[in-house]
């Protein structure tokens, strides 16, 4: 567990980290809980349309092997917003001179090419006026705000100095037991 | 500055006199003089909220003609700015945030009231930098039921509302929701509100008379957000509540009380084939005179659909508690109506972007009888 | 002369018109001549592209009879711009809440009805964000910057103290010899 | 704040802790870093000014890979903003203006300083509230030859240019060019540059040392801005700019001297059936090494036609003072080079908001080889 929870901090500078254990010792993990309710997998990332999505999910089948440009890459089948790879980033980079959210959420999404389910760590990039490309929208286990670690129609940017919303990138960091 | 106005006119001089030599007025032409328009008060008008998703920074909320569509005026709404449509009142709100510069700079966030005359803003009012920097959910900003307060939902992403004191006019308070989201007022206590809550219950708050602070009481767990979670917008008539979950499950809850009661729930879709669900942002409409909620669906749902366009729009007759008309509609993510002596629904079409109007129909048919393209992403509708 | 001037006049406020009077005297019609160049038709209104206007200036047939929220209504052979008709305005009236542009300019076009020549004053609305709706651009008479008093590449919402662009008006101030 | 940032990671505790149960790390998976990309400062890249026309107040410069046309990244440049690309250094410039509530508030005016590697604000500096909100044209902001001096064309509408002293880090001076507007450096001379007048001259400028004030000259008569009027846009090669008229007169003017001289004009579609002529906003672009210039043209031109997209690209060779080359194009109303070892065009398509990457042929043909949506309403575009 604490493995997993370094690897997800490690994403953050040092500085946050320190914050982060901080809020850990004042709050506890149940007050966490308490605060926002039971979680399943975290996070979401912003206000979306589901744009030409009105289809719904595809299966990610392997033979049409989407590239990360496109929404049904297999990362993204939880991600709601501008892909950063189409923005000047990269799968896990913000685009030059935008910043890396402090707050992420993750997902699990399957590989079609071992099959294995990973984590996937939903980071928004901020403080650029908004990309507008390569709009994605999937809704897999979203919910409404009063579960707002899985809630996905707000703008997750909203912790940041500069909370401008400008793209999403989609990192692994792990693999789901399901996998 | 004061160089700068001399130019100015010295350039509108300049048209006119060099206009003159080849030019003379006829003696009956009368020029138009450039004036601004009003809009009556009294004019029907459905407002579009638009998040304008690719320039986020520059929201707005087209107001428009609900017989033509055509635009009658705008309002700005900033970076992804909340829209309220009071009642009673000849005003319009927007809760919002500006960097000042665009991007950059101290984020400020604002109430900010408009005339609906004439679109003017007639009053700002600071408020704590905390709104929800969301999506168009009606849920998120409210009036108490006399106007006194206005409440504003806030995510850091932990959850509280700011109470905004409308008479004093400034931040009163601010009340924390955490694990819960929306604003339902009570329409017959002036100074209670309830919010929906991620454990499957809603809770109540009572605000003290200077709106500062607020006491919560729970109600029973009602629904399960896991399971089968209920949309935030609701439909209220009175001090009753109309919920719809992911699945179609209908919950009729009072929150005249203490604490919120549910008086009743029933499937909408129980004995039809086809897996059919609601789906949207604002994914029903009431018309509280009729007994009748319209509601977006969508066939062949599942975990994940809960946002996908309409394919029909069904009506429920809410005492028979069963459906009453099924009608086919354009894809379909937002339903609102606009009340009136004939009441008719708006639709919002997400994949051409624009509003469809429908006429409803004998026995809970509606008929889409005018659409028109209206902005980029309208996510919210009302009519008034 | 004096009466076109005053009737050009008449459409700005009370206050505006003493600072304008002032103003002429202060300056004198030579020197405002000389400060930005002769110009024969003034003034013009917004940065514009030429979107779906590729096919240049059209006629203004009179059995076409386009409406004025169409391009091709006649009073706009010289407008650029956001039709403040499909804005909430109408032919002479900003949006609500708009507000109507200190400097305008004024464009000869032919009512095809009449087939006289009528003089219009296109007046930018101001102050509010950009309507977005009814992108026309005619270029007729334009030029560069260097004849500020005709180019329409520019902001003429630029002296306001809410500068922002909202839409354009059309208004008939008069009629021209050539009519 | 600080409660807030608690409550942030409080969530995002939350959101760890709570996938955890069912979850298991691979021993050899190792979890990706998430970074922020940079350029290096020597990437070949096309900056795609964008007006945004219909959400003005947030307009942006698209960063393009030249041989994909693949964004790889993006410059905000607010309401109406002014984008200039320097030959030596690794920074870009952005001159905007700002309303600290988006649409109110009062107005303030900056000049920004972008780095090329990391594409962060690196400075800014306030400059007078005048400089032209106007559709992007090169000579609307310019730096002296050494870099020393920044040139913002202002327009209230009366005209000025804002001079900034890079060095001191603000506003030296403010020059009137009243009848005159864009600026065109000497090269030779770091305190000396031109502007374009209505009368048909050109008027040259000479800074004292602190860029506070300047004398001017007028050249001669050298063209007729009623009966033929310049494109704003020059292209330049040292001290020579090379001018086209509405009407496809080429003139190569040079700004050497104390005042600009015409060194040559010639007609360029002179014994062509089809009254071709130049069209768009920035209608033209040298190779100054082959000695070719190209330009965007349309046939049946006429007065108003100026901004018309171009059905041809013809390449004009300088030294034969003749057509070498004509290729169709797609509609498109910019044209710029990326010069180097085998250089490119760029050319923007405004009916299809889409950027085209042209291969130059032998011969002065031109061939179409790439084609990519961006933006809205590009106008300017420059390689770098």
């Amino acid at each position: 567990m604490l493995s997993l929870f370094n690897r997800l901090m490690s994403k953050i500078d040092g500085a946050t980290e320190i914050v982060v254990r901080r809020s850990a010792q004042l709050h506890g993990r149940r007050s966490a809980l308490a605060h926002i309710g039971k979680v399943i997998v975290g996070g979401a990332v912003l206000p979306m349309l589901p744009f030409d999505r009105s289809e719904g999910l595809r299966a990610h089948a392997a033979d049409a092997e989407p590239t990360d440009q496109a929404c049904e890459y297999w990362r993204y089948c939880a991600l709601d917003g501008f892909l950063c790879t189409c923005c000047g980033g990269s799968i896990s980079s913000c685009p030059p001179g935008a910043s890396v959210s402090k707050v992420t959420w993750v997902g699990t999404c399957q590989n079609p090419k071992d099959n294995k389910s990973y984590l996937i760590s939903y980071n928004d990039c901020c403080g650029k006026t908004s990309c507008g490309r390569c709009l994605c929208n999937f809704n897999l286990r979203e919910r409404p705000g009063y579960r707002m670690g899985v809630h996905n129609d707000i703008n997750w940017c909203m912790a940041e100095k500069h909370g401008m919303y400008h793209c999403t990138v989609a990192a692994v960091v792990g693999i789901s037991d399901a996998g | 500055m004061r160089q700068n106005s001399r130019e100015v006119f010295a350039t509108l001089l300049l048209a006119s006199a060099a206009v003159l030599p080849t030019v003379a007025t006829a003696e009956d032409l009368r020029p138009e003089k450039v004036t601004v328009a009003r809009l009556d008060a009294a004019t029907p008008r459905i407002y579009a909220v638009d998040i304008a998703i690719n320039h986020i920074v520059d929201g707005r909320a087209y107001v428009l003609n609900p017989e033509t569509l055509e635009m009658i005026g705008l309002i700005g709404t900033g970076f992804a700015g909340q829209f309220y449509v009071p009642k009673g009142r000849d005003e319009v709100y927007v809760a919002t945030s500006y960097y000042p510069k665009l991007t950059r700079g101290d984020r400020s966030d604002w109430l900010e009231v408009y005339d609906t005359q004439t679109l003017e803003l007639k009053k700002e009012i600071r408020i704590v930098s905390r709104r929800a920097q969301a999506l168009n959910y009606r849920p998120l900003m409210q009036a108490s039921t006399d106007g006194r307060f206005m409440f504003v939902q806030n995510a850091t992403p932990a959850t509280s509302v700011t109470v905004v004191d409308m008479k004093a006019g400034k931040q009163s308070g601010e009340v924390p929701n955490p694990g819960c989201y929306g604003i339902y007022p009570a329409a017959a206590k002036p100074n209670v509100f309830s919010t929906l809550c991620g454990d499957g219950t809603m809770r109540s708050f009572t605000l003290d008379a200077k709106g500062a602070k607020a006491s919560a009481k729970a109600s029973a767990k009602f629904f399960d957000a896991d399971k089968d979670a209920l949309f935030l917008h609701a439909e209220q008539d009175g001090d009753t509540l109309w919920f719809v979950s992911f699945q179609g499950v209908v919950h009729k809850v009072s929150i005249a009380g203490e604490t919120a009661t549910v008086e009743d729930s029933f499937a909408l879709a129980k004995d039809v084939e086809g897996d059919w669900r609601p789906g949207g942002y604002q994914p029903m409409a009431l018309d509280a005179k009729a007994g009748m909620l319209y509601v977006l669906m969508h066939k062949g749902g599942a975990e994940g659909s809960h946002k996908n366009p309409a394919e029909e729009i069904w009506a429920i007759d809410l005492k028979a508690k069963k459906v009453a008309g099924r009608s086919p509609t354009q894809p379909a993510t937002t339903l609102a109506i606009l009340p009136g002596a004939k009441p008719a629904l708006f639709g919002v079409n997400p994949i051409d972007a624009a509003v469809i109007r429908y006429d409803i129909e004998a026995g809970g048919a509606v008929k889409e009888t005018k659409t028109a393209k209206v902005g980029e992403a309208v996510i919210q509708l009302e009519g008034k």
